[in-house]
């Protein structure tokens, strides 16, 4: 929880990259909220916003070699990751330009071309594959690393232990990633986790574990350049717990009655993401044509990708045959 | 041995619900009239919602969060402290969210649930209640959509329930509960908002025996839960085909009512058996391999069987309208059957 | 389409080996042709031991110990890394000690392994291979001796290899490491210790052709696993009892060779499916309905299966040998056919 | 670790009963080797030669009314539990006059009456379902409690995280007991384990966590009571990793290759059973005459349960179809 005293700062080229990607995250969660709300995709939408400053710092450090694998709440880790766009879109619309030709959707995105190997809709099931990928990339002598993102939900099931136990001993190149967001579905934080801070059961496999304010991009510069640093030097795996907020609830459509009074607003108030923006215009780290302009230029990528993606065909039948082998199935 | 359906006009003393209504009534019911039964699960206590579809609501507030206890994401121990405490004498209902999920505890629903009782000679039993909701329609994809009763049904030791309308979810599930052995009843998207009335009354319906839908002398359709729905849909079309059907509900799957379907087939020498699950090594196999052994030299023509294709439940609407068995492929098999 | 047996003389050229000898060769061949084979489980690497039975024995002595890793007790831990290291273009072997532990992976096999291909719309492929034992007659009791391959071959997107003598044992599972999608691989106790002449160039045998062991004319008798051993030692009396017994090895359960058996059945018209797995429910359904409903009229007598009563494996012997189908069933049913 | 300074002592007749109820182990294990090693008994058997101490000063607190759930290597909990030996003997013996009929054997040996309630072959299976005997007590208002026996490598197994996150949130009166022998099959604990000390995971459950000597019956029976305590008065589940060894190996018949050189017989030297015995006469807590007298009497019984059970019926076939379910299975 405490930052090393030499604690890598983030410069103001990597504070604006990070701002970046927090953007082209939010900006595409709007278009995807928008365009749902039209009633012009259909598909069950968990959205991350509130989280963006997570997967935008981690990806920051991050080239298309390093490998994720994420969770139904994962569209943000890939588009941080830098992962295109109109793909993405023809997959959570359906349409065979999806990156799955429409038979994934929105909880199996794929696109191994920039390292998003793994979405699973199953909670903790990141993580043991996450695993697998590391142990590939010390076999292959390489310096990647690989991240498995998962809630705070998940981090009492049973693939969580096992697989922070096997990544410790093998001294494997994954960092553990779990945005706390307070609620797993419509429980709390406290009445299904029985540690106050999930980094505290980092100890219990040997390994570093930190609890970081997940909306601060100093803070997150700092633990994730050190446990990225740790893991490509090939010293083994770090646990994060980045603690954040998620501002449409569980999935599209949540009434939040399960939240206390207020909790909501409250964390809506401190939206990482115009903070950090006035924050980087006040300490002079970027200026405001430069933002507008950054704005505009994701806005059109957004759109771009959203008409592409609704303009694609629908998958032909005869696919639910393929790729199930590689061999196509018989009958 | 088998109910027939009754009418659709509302009689006295029925009320109009829902199958996941009539699930929450039969949960009251069942709580209210024996303090063992307990219910557990992730989000299942009105603290949290009273259950994402709210399948559960009212119960934790009704009979207190001791015996109405939401869990943490840990399907393993959901399980293990349902057998544990249903051998220390309780009706524990544990809710898996989705059938997917049954996977991560399948080591304590088939290695213990399952087979305590017979490995400890009877001494124990476990007299759980896995409830969980499955099936394709929601566009949820791979993941959150099989129906493995077919897996179910091949184990040893538990009950497999897969009812397809709201009087017999009322029913079965208070059946479940009461039952001295494990059960896992299986709520289906397709089958889950149909509503109907449902006699306030509504008592346990038994295990093991099927409901025929309709009587009919050409041929027999054997389905069960969402696949019910979709059968019922094909009837019209089968009428107007000329076609006398006899729909069976199987209801439950595991032990399946043989004398029933039997009964059926050998007045109309024609089967259909139609599933949601995967065809291949499916469920429907049983049955047609039972039924082709049993009434040989009786058939009329081959047993067939309807089922999904062998692959992951596809995301793309258009797909997963493939992946599921429709009605007009019911009416188009049953054609080809009659010749 | 499928090879025929030859004769126990020793020809030249080829080593007497058990099957799990047959495994330990094929282990060591698949990693010396391709360094991309890796090997994990439980105790496999030879500080442990080379596995308890001694199946990967030498292997990290010979390719080390960054190839073929002992992993704790983590079954979930151990498929999701074989996953992931397949993903990234690895052909990892993964060694579940024992059947029934699967169960405690089963979210990684079922939801992922085999579907991951799929639901990444062909950009990733699971070429895993998972080796497992199984099987009744050791007096391991109830939680160590299932046999379930019919949950395997019911899902999608997993193939599925029972093999029943070294020779099969060595070529299928290097055809099984070879496959470009995940495999489980079933060693079963009936068969392990057989020993056989097994070519010293024995090369990968082709997944989904059964092997004809014996041909025949009255009767098909389709086996697999320890059964077909079973079956090979019911063939003296059945061939006493003067039945012309065609016996067929399916060797692979999904996807399983439809042709083979459909063209035997089609000559015999009669057919007994024997597996040790729980008949109810069980993988020899598919085969019984599918040959039922294509064979219609050309059978001479309704397809019977054999398989074990659905009942947990019990520990005692006497109940033991019970619960496994025994060639003297198999005699009685195939002489019961006759008529 | 270190003991609570107002630690509790055993007084001289507890020492005497843990004492009695190792010897009861003891005495039967070898009874059951030479039954093996005669050829009149078919079994994998798991001993826990060496690991009396554990189960003898548990069980010292346990009446019948609290329940066990235990392993394979589990006979010793039960023996140590008052389990009656001739049901034991039988049931291994694969005989209808067996606690289960036969039908369980070694593996499954299960009885109610003295709270054996599961006994389990599949690695921390008997965690997740001691928790929900637990609940039970809760439930019922009683003070029983319950003790989750499981080894060093199954803490490295997901349901050993899930059960004790419920456990602890739940605040159930169980105990998780494991005897950390050191090894998990082949494996040596430190190839296999992530962590130095296996309670060190407690912290991660917010759970109180000892490593106790679990040869020492003053260390055992200190911790032990303090658990018990805290679980009967509603505080909660505690977590008690126990050091000891296995002389036997994994299974009988073991070759122990995968044993350092020497290692087995330097535990030996230490073999708690001989030791403890020579302290309690040492110390004056008993004489001479008394240990004979028990130990005489514990042969008888032990004499007496294997020749019962040898010479117990086998089992009639159609067993197979009973307790399947409580209604016989047709057909
Ligand atoms: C094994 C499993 N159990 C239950 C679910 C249903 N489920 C989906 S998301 C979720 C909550 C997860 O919460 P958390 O891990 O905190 O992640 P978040 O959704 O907050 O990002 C649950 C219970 C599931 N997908 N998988
Ligand atoms: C889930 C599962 N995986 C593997 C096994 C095979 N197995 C049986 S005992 C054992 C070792 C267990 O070691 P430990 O937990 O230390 O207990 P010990 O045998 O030392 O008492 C293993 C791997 C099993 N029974 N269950
Ligand atoms: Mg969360
Ligand atoms: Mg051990």
């Amino acid at each position: 929880m405490t930052q090393p005293s030499n604690a890598p700062q983030p410069d103001s080229a990597a504070l604006t990259d990070i701002f970046r990607r927090m953007l082209r995250i939010e900006r595409n969660d709007d278009a995807i909220l928008s365009t749902i709300r039209k009633g012009r995709l259909q598909m069950p939408y968990y959205s991350a916003r509130g989280q963006e400053v997570i997967p935008a710092t981690i990806s920051h450090f991050l080239t298309d070699e390093d490998q994720i694998c994420t969770i139904y709440r994962g569209i943000q880790d890939m588009v941080a990751k830098d992962m295109p766009l109109k793909p993405l879109w023809a997959e959570i619309a359906g349409r065979v330009d999806g990156t799955c030709k429409g038979k994934g959707g929105p909880m199996h995105l794929t696109h191994p071309p920039t390292g998003v190997m793994v979405t699973t809709g199953v909670v903790g099931s990141s993580m043991p594959i996450a695993n697998g990928l590391a142990w590939a990339a010390k076999l292959d002598g390489s310096r990647r690393v690989v991240i498995a993102y998962f809630g705070d939900g998940a981090s009492n099931i049973g693939a969580f232990h096992e697989s922070l136990n096997l990544a410790s001993l093998w001294k494997l190149p994954v960092i553990f990633v779990c945005p706390n967001n307070g609620f797993a579905e419509h429980t709390r934080f406290e009445n299904g986790t029985s540690v106050d801070r999930i980094s505290k059961r980092a100890i219990g496999y040997g390994m570093p574990g930190f609890t970081v304010d997940g909306n601060d991009p100093w803070e997150m510069y700092a633990q994730v350049s050190t446990a990225i640093a740790r893991a490509r030097d090939g010293e083994g795996p770090t646990l994060l717990e980045c603690t954040t907020f998620r501002f449409l609830g569980h999935v599209l459509g949540d009434d939040n009655k399960y939240m206390a009074e207020g909790e909501l607003a409250a964390a809506r108030e401190r939206d990482p993401l115009p903070l950090f923006r006035q924050r980087l215009l006040d300490e002079g780290h970027v200026d405001e044509p430069t933002l507008a302009a950054m704005q505009e230029k994701i806005e059109a990528e957004v759109a771009e990708a959203r008409d592409f993606g609704l303009a694609s065909e629908l998958p032909p039948v005869d696919e639910i045959r393929r790729d199930v082998f590689a061999q196509e199935m018989m009958a | 041995m088998s109910t027939t359906t009754t009418s659709a006009a509302k009689p006295a003393g029925t009320s109009k619900m829902n199958s996941l209504q009539a699930v929450n009534a039969a949960l009251h019911q069942a709580m209210a009239a024996d303090d063992k039964v307990l219910v557990l699960g992730e989000d299942i206590a009105d603290p949290e919602g009273g259950g994402v579809t709210g399948a559960t609501a009212g119960l934790s507030t009704k009979f207190g969060g001791e015996r109405v206890r939401s869990t943490p994401i840990s399907e393993q121990a959901i399980i293990g402290a349902a057998i544990g405490a249903a051998l220390a004498g309780y009706k524990p209902v544990a809710e898996i969210m989705l059938m997917n999920f049954t996977t991560v505890a399948m080591d304590m629903i088939f290695n213990h649930a399952a087979k305590l009782r017979f490995m400890s000679g009877g001494q124990t039993s476990v007299p759980i209640t896995i409830r969980t909701l499955t099936g394709a329609g929601w566009q949820t994809a791979g993941q959150h959509a099989d129906h493995l009763e077919g897996w179910y049904a091949h184990a040893a030791g538990i009950k497999v329930v897969a009812p397809s309308n709201p009087v017999d979810y009322k029913g079965l599930l208070l059946s479940c509960i009461d039952d001295p052995d494990p059960c896992i009843f299986i709520e289906s998207a397709g089958s889950l908002f149909v509503p109907a009335e449902v006699p306030d009354d509504q008592g346990p319906i038994p295990l093991g025996k099927a409901r025929i839908v309709q009587e009919g002398s050409d041929l027999t359709i054997v389905t069960w839960s969402s696949q019910t729905v979709r059968a019922q849909m094909a009837l019209p079309a089968l009428a107007e085909a000329g076609l006398s059907v006899e729909l069976i509900d199987l209801r439950t799957i595991s032990p399946w009512d043989r004398e029933t379907v039997l009964a059926s087939v050998r007045k109309t020498g024609r089967l259909l058996v139609a599933h949601e699950a995967v065809r291949d090594f499916g469920p429907g196999a049983e049955i047609a391999a039972t039924v082709s052994e049993e009434l040989f030299g009786v058939l009329k023509a081959p047993v067939r069987r309807l089922g999904a294709p062998k692959c992951p439940v596809p995301f793309a609407k258009v797909l997963e309208d493939a992946y599921i068995v429709q009605p007009d492929q019911m009416v188009a098999v049953a054609q080809a059957l009659m010749g």
